[in-house]
């Protein structure tokens, strides 16, 4: 037994994480916040395209390295922890949705792109209040056109091409849109994450190609919800992180609020929920990687897990930062927005709670 | 008991309802104020009313200008012009805070220069307590006040003034002796917020609102005349004016949802199982929402109560902040989860979900403003309950030889 | 406005207390537990009695008192408080239960012996897993004659007299059966409680007599929730200062636990729910005897948040009190059972949210 | 990353799997033990057939009889060893935390004497920590240790000793030296548990149980030669047991249910609306549970990898307990909530509400042994976090000086 991640994807996480502690961040989060018309750091896509990320799981056929989900798993904590201000984690979902449903045309034609980084991609599910990932969509499909209006996509407004669900025969499936069409409009949609830009895709009849089966798509679902957990835990971490350091130099009543018990079963309350996360998004490293069962129950651990200690750590966070935490200057800010943006990217909390508790009645029907 | 009104408390409420609602006509169909001008001129105007017709100070002593009368009265009062159209809020802290500290402590000379202009609603005034080095610990503030001849010379910064930049006087908390012990080197001031030195710069918060300012002071002079108590005596003063505070703080502010607005989103959200409304976990968050913030509503009462039979309320009610501001956090969290993407996306401002979203950012907030919740607890357990203070480093070492550990 | 208890009901209140802290207590609940053969202490009974505790809500013209609501509420908190060891409570339900139904024969039969102690009432809804207090009973009647089996009925091994619920035509309904009848069959049953008997009572056709109708029986809901919030706002509140008393003793790495915010803070939690739930009840105790539409409500509040209460406080007060609150000696565990015993009674905290939720639906429905 | 074991683990845990299946057949099928003569036997039988092949002391080194490999063919054993009928438990302390304090701070003299014969299960071990006022501080212990000649006299109360009613031998915390500071004049004994002046008590827990014992020493009598460590340093030598506590302890205790449990539960209970395991409020508590026990379990995987590489697995650890104590509570209270009123009837023993009953009790202990939930919070912000420790008094105030605050 060997769980852990390889030395291999170590290495990779530590030479992504280097890059990222100098250029991403708060600082360069707040700077794409500050510019109306910057919706991403060019320059932290520039360097993430020659540093490889964006090929790690693309086959070398296509120009990538082919590497497995545990390397592309740290890249997502990453991304995550440096609040990376560039549509990594989009182009991600973008990639998986090809290697699980794209024909090998589809494949060709995409992944070079996404390799060498001209293609930035994205995906969208949402359509409206109190959808969830697994409900019929309205985005119909007729005669290779594809009608109805996806929202709000992160990165869409950036992106050249989308995967998007529509409903396919025996529930939702996925398809994929050409965004430089003149007839796909992408219009930006403002959020509560003033960071990441997204955008509402309005479709009315324009060519888009099925990808894969409905089976695939819950199997996409599984996957992006390992690495959007993984984006999660390195978010929480940061938080974590700077909280725990504020409560180290803030002086309250002649001794570091760091001190107080109060204070301190926060800290470690934030720290038992990461890691209680980390297990289990770990758990979905490895059934995503070794194409186990236990995929469909991990994944929504971990996404459940994930989205409870993000979301706990970002509330607290500014808690414990007091007056300063709440300012617009603390950067507090960004992992609270954050934690939200988290969630509407694939399904909130209780749709994935309820996804566990099925697939472990599936298991526990198995077993009896 | 009973929850209706005496025959009393019925008869000045018929009576008060009649005024308000003769006298804020005016106000009706009024939208928002779109400048600072017109927002004061509005709240001037209508104090202005309230003081000629005798309803300014209604719990003040008669010597101050008040009516003399009892809490119920101005309870009574509030709840009547709650549901009107009057512009109400700028004075909220000037009159419940800073003048009952000013006539407590000030000079006859001070009270009778000040007291009687501000009750009219002619000048307005802020509290400078919060610093950034000291919020929690109000006692650790850093800015200085030294004395020059008859005049006092102030130098610091002070955080989380509301409308400090609207404001005509405050009331300022100033370290005088840095060599006597962190509680006994404070001294109180009253200071005009329009003299040279003073500036207010607003300061932005997570939720992109600015409600609070910053307040620079650079070499700001105020006469002795206008110390309120004596020298050394600031951290007593200022006790006075934070037990008005917490008299008047502690509800839930006016914007934030309650039951009743999750309970109407549940019912229009569909799922699979029919509205969300019927499901059990959504039911169950509208029970804690109406046990917390009814809860709530019910313990003020039951502190009304007591103030109107004389007896004081006591710090039982710290509980409503500690309960209100998680549970507004809460509530808007899972609403916002509910709402799936959507409640992800900016709302129609106005909207129900626009309350929420507010509120998921104002609730952050509210758990640290007048209070962190950590704060609230230690009150609770130690005024309340009588358990120990934490333990602390020693109490009469010097201020400027505090070294933390 | 006047949202306080009468100077009258407090005077009576603080007899009982005097009385109870006397007679009462652990010490007299850890008699009764240690003696096989003792159900409850017949000695604070015939006190209680003397001090007319049975006959505060019994109608003058039957030899009680008839006293309020507002004071039956302040003597069921002094009985939780003083884990009092006689069946005081389930005699207080019974008589409600025969003021709100009971015909002018079934009083006269009753209440003077419920006024002069000669009297034992209980109340017995439960009849097995998963039942609530709004199922349809199994127990039903046939020709004046009742079948069915309740359990688990607080104080039946010693009670004279029962309401049980049963069938009725359009509802759950109260009826009222004589335990002394040869064909009531009253078996001891073991419950989490070591010190309150509980029974079952097996009925096979025995006579009883209908009790109102089945909105009486809801009405008759409310009233008990309200009375129990009491009793548990007692138990509570003699469990959270049985903490704070140890907490201002125990000696931990050179100081008194309760100077750690770890310990405070759960002090502090346990009094906010303490007076949340307080000021629920006080809300049920006013709308209960000024017959507010309101009680509905009030009652299911009172009775969600008491429990609430109560549990918190009992299982932190063992917490709080470490290693030595773990022990049989430790009177923590009167409260730990108790806190079991109290929701047992009338339904456990789902029920009673639900319910608060219904009633506020249709307040709501009504408001629009 | 791979869950599944390595060609070496296999092998191995083939290997075990054959050898205890073989050997544990004469216990199959055994009720529980009837006497304690009965309980003790059976565990010596199934100690000395694991000695006998090699199998006891699996990761000690060889020179004190151990078997020198490493943590993954330990747990390998353990795992196979808890799904056969074998009768395990009693040595769990002795083996795994007196012994190595034994033969890392004994004599040569006293390692040759006490090691051989605890593997081979001859003599029963128990651990003298806790006293009634030194639980979480456990450097606060008060019984007293005073030399005479080569002697030394004990007189003073533990508590909390697991077994001690069975045991032949126990290492004790005395203090030595009452006017050195606190952490400093402590000692550290074997004792002989059939010496006159010991006696042992069963400790009656609020669960009803008696699995702990108090136990009194009065003018016990112990050799030199059987000091563990120097004079003084007893406070180190304890550090080294708790150690391997900290490895030992931390999973849920094996009757505890987990969500399995609860889902089937909520599957036999009918509500109006279908099943109780269809309702969203009970489905939440189920995937928590899984969220916790499963978490946990994956956790002490993580550290189990770590140590199977040569890592040394943090104070992560610390973890287990403070979420799986609590997590057994709630699970159990819901469960019982949700039976109703036949929760609160005193289940059938054996039967899975049984379980939920006394997990219910069980679990108000857990809280609190090994460390209760507020000093596991205390250790993962401290060491894990580097948080700075709580303000305390001075740290080299001689013990019989100490006042407590």
């Amino acid at each position: 037994m060997n769980f852990d991640f390889s030395d291999d994807a170590r290495t990779l996480q530590d030479q992504a994480r280097r890059v990222f502690d100098e250029t991403a961040g708060p600082d360069a989060a707040r700077a794409v916040m500050n510019d109306p018309d910057k919706h991403y750091d060019e320059a932290i896509w520039k360097q993430a395209v020659e540093l490889g990320l964006t090929a790690i799981r693309v086959p070398e056929e296509h120009g990538g390295v082919g590497l497995g989900a545990e390397e592309a798993c740290l890249i997502a904590e990453e991304i995550g922890r440096g609040l990376v201000p560039a549509p990594l984690i989009s182009t991600m979902l973008f990639t998986e949705a090809l290697l699980i449903a794209g024909s090998a045309e589809q494949q060709a034609k995409w992944l070079p792109g996404v390799a060498d980084g001209s293609v930035i991609g994205c995906f969208g599910w949402g359509e409206g209040a109190s959808q969830l990932p697994s409900s019929m969509p309205d985005t119909r499909m007729a005669k290779g056109g594809l009608t109805g209006t996806k929202s709000p996509v992160a990165d869409a407004p950036i992106a050249n091409a989308a995967v998007v669900s529509y409903a396919g025969e025996d529930g939702p499936a996925l398809a994929l849109v050409d965004l430089s069409r003149d007839d796909a409009r992408v219009t930006v949609v403002e959020t509560l994450d003033l960071v990441r830009p997204h955008g509402t895709i309005e479709l009315k009849g324009v060519e888009a190609e099925p990808l894969g089966t409905s089976a695939d798509y819950q199997d996409f679902l599984d996957r992006a919800a390992v690495l959007l957990s993984f984006e999660a835990l390195g978010t929480q971490d940061a938080a974590m992180r700077m909280a725990v350091d504020y409560a180290k130099e803030r002086v309250a009543f002649g001794q570091r609020i760091g001190r107080y018990q109060g204070v301190k079963h926060n800290a470690a309350d934030m720290y038992v929920k990461g890691e209680l996360a980390r297990a289990h998004a770990m758990h979905g490293a490895w059934a995503f990687q070794a194409g186990s069962p236990e995929l469909r129950q991990a994944a929504a651990a971990a996404r459940t897990a994930s989205l409870d200690a993000v979301t706990y750590t970002a509330e607290e966070n500014v808690q414990m930062h007091g007056g300063i935490g709440y300012t617009w200057e603390s950067n507090c800010q960004f992992y609270y927005r954050r934690a939200r943006a988290i969630s509407a990217m694939l399904g909130s909390r209780g749709f994935w709670s309820d996804r566990l508790v099925r697939s472990l009645e599936n298991r526990n029907a198995e077993a009896a | 008991m009973d929850f209706n009104d005496t025959a009393e408390e019925a008869a000045y409420r018929e009576k008060v309802r009649a005024w308000i609602a003769e006298n804020t006509k005016e106000y009706e169909g009024q939208g928002a104020a779109k400048t600072n001008e017109e927002f004061v001129a509005r709240q001037k105007s209508w104090q202005k009313k309230k003081y000629d017709a005798g309803y300014a100070g209604i719990t003040w002593p008669k010597k101050f200008g008040g009516q003399g009368k009892g809490p119920m009265e101005s309870i009574i009062f509030s709840q009547e012009e709650g549901k009107s159209a009057a512009p109400t809020g700028l004075y909220a802290i000037g009159l419940g805070m800073c003048i009952p500290t000013v006539f407590t402590h000030g000079s006859q000379e001070v009270v009778d220069r000040f007291v009687p202009v501000a009750l009219e609603g002619e000048e307005i005034w802020c509290q400078l307590f919060s610093e950034p080095a000291a919020g929690s610990d109000l006692a650790g503030i850093r800015t200085k006040a030294e004395k020059d001849g008859d005049e006092w010379v102030i130098n610091g910064q002070k955080v989380w003034t509301t409308n400090a930049h609207l404001c005509d006087y405050g009331i300022i908390v100033t370290r005088t002796d840095p060599s006597a012990p962190k509680h006994k080197g404070l001294t109180m001031f009253i200071v005009d917020m329009h003299s040279e030195g003073v500036e207010a710069r607003p300061l932005k918060q997570m939720s992109g609102g600015s409600d609070f300012n910053e307040v620079f002071f650079d070499d700001v002079r105020v006469p002795d005349a206008w110390r309120l108590g004596d020298e050394g005596q600031g951290w007593q003063v200022a006790l006075t004016t934070l037990m008005n505070e917490r008299l008047a703080v502690g509800g839930k502010p006016r914007y934030s949802p309650d039951w009743r607005a999750l309970l109407n989103l549940a019912k229009e959200i569909e799922t699979v199982l029919g509205p969300a409304s019927e499901q059990a976990d959504v039911r169950e968050e509208i029970a804690k929402a109406y046990i917390n913030d009814h809860g709530v509503k019910l313990t003020q009462q039951r502190a009304l109560s007591a103030l109107s039979q004389g007896k004081t309320p006591g710090p039982e009610q710290s509980i409503s902040k500690v309960v209100v501001a998680k549970q507004m956090q809460e509530i808007s969290r899972i609403a916002l989860d509910l709402s799936e993407s959507q409640g992800f996306v900016k709302a129609e401002p106005g909207s129900e979900l626009d309350r929420f979203q507010s509120s998921y950012f104002g609730a952050a907030g509210l758990r640290i403003a007048g209070g962190t919740d950590e704060i609230l607890r230690n009150i609770i357990a130690e005024r309340v309950l009588g358990l120990p203070g934490d333990l602390r480093p020693p109490k009469d070492t010097p201020f400027n030889e505090l070294k933390p550990v």
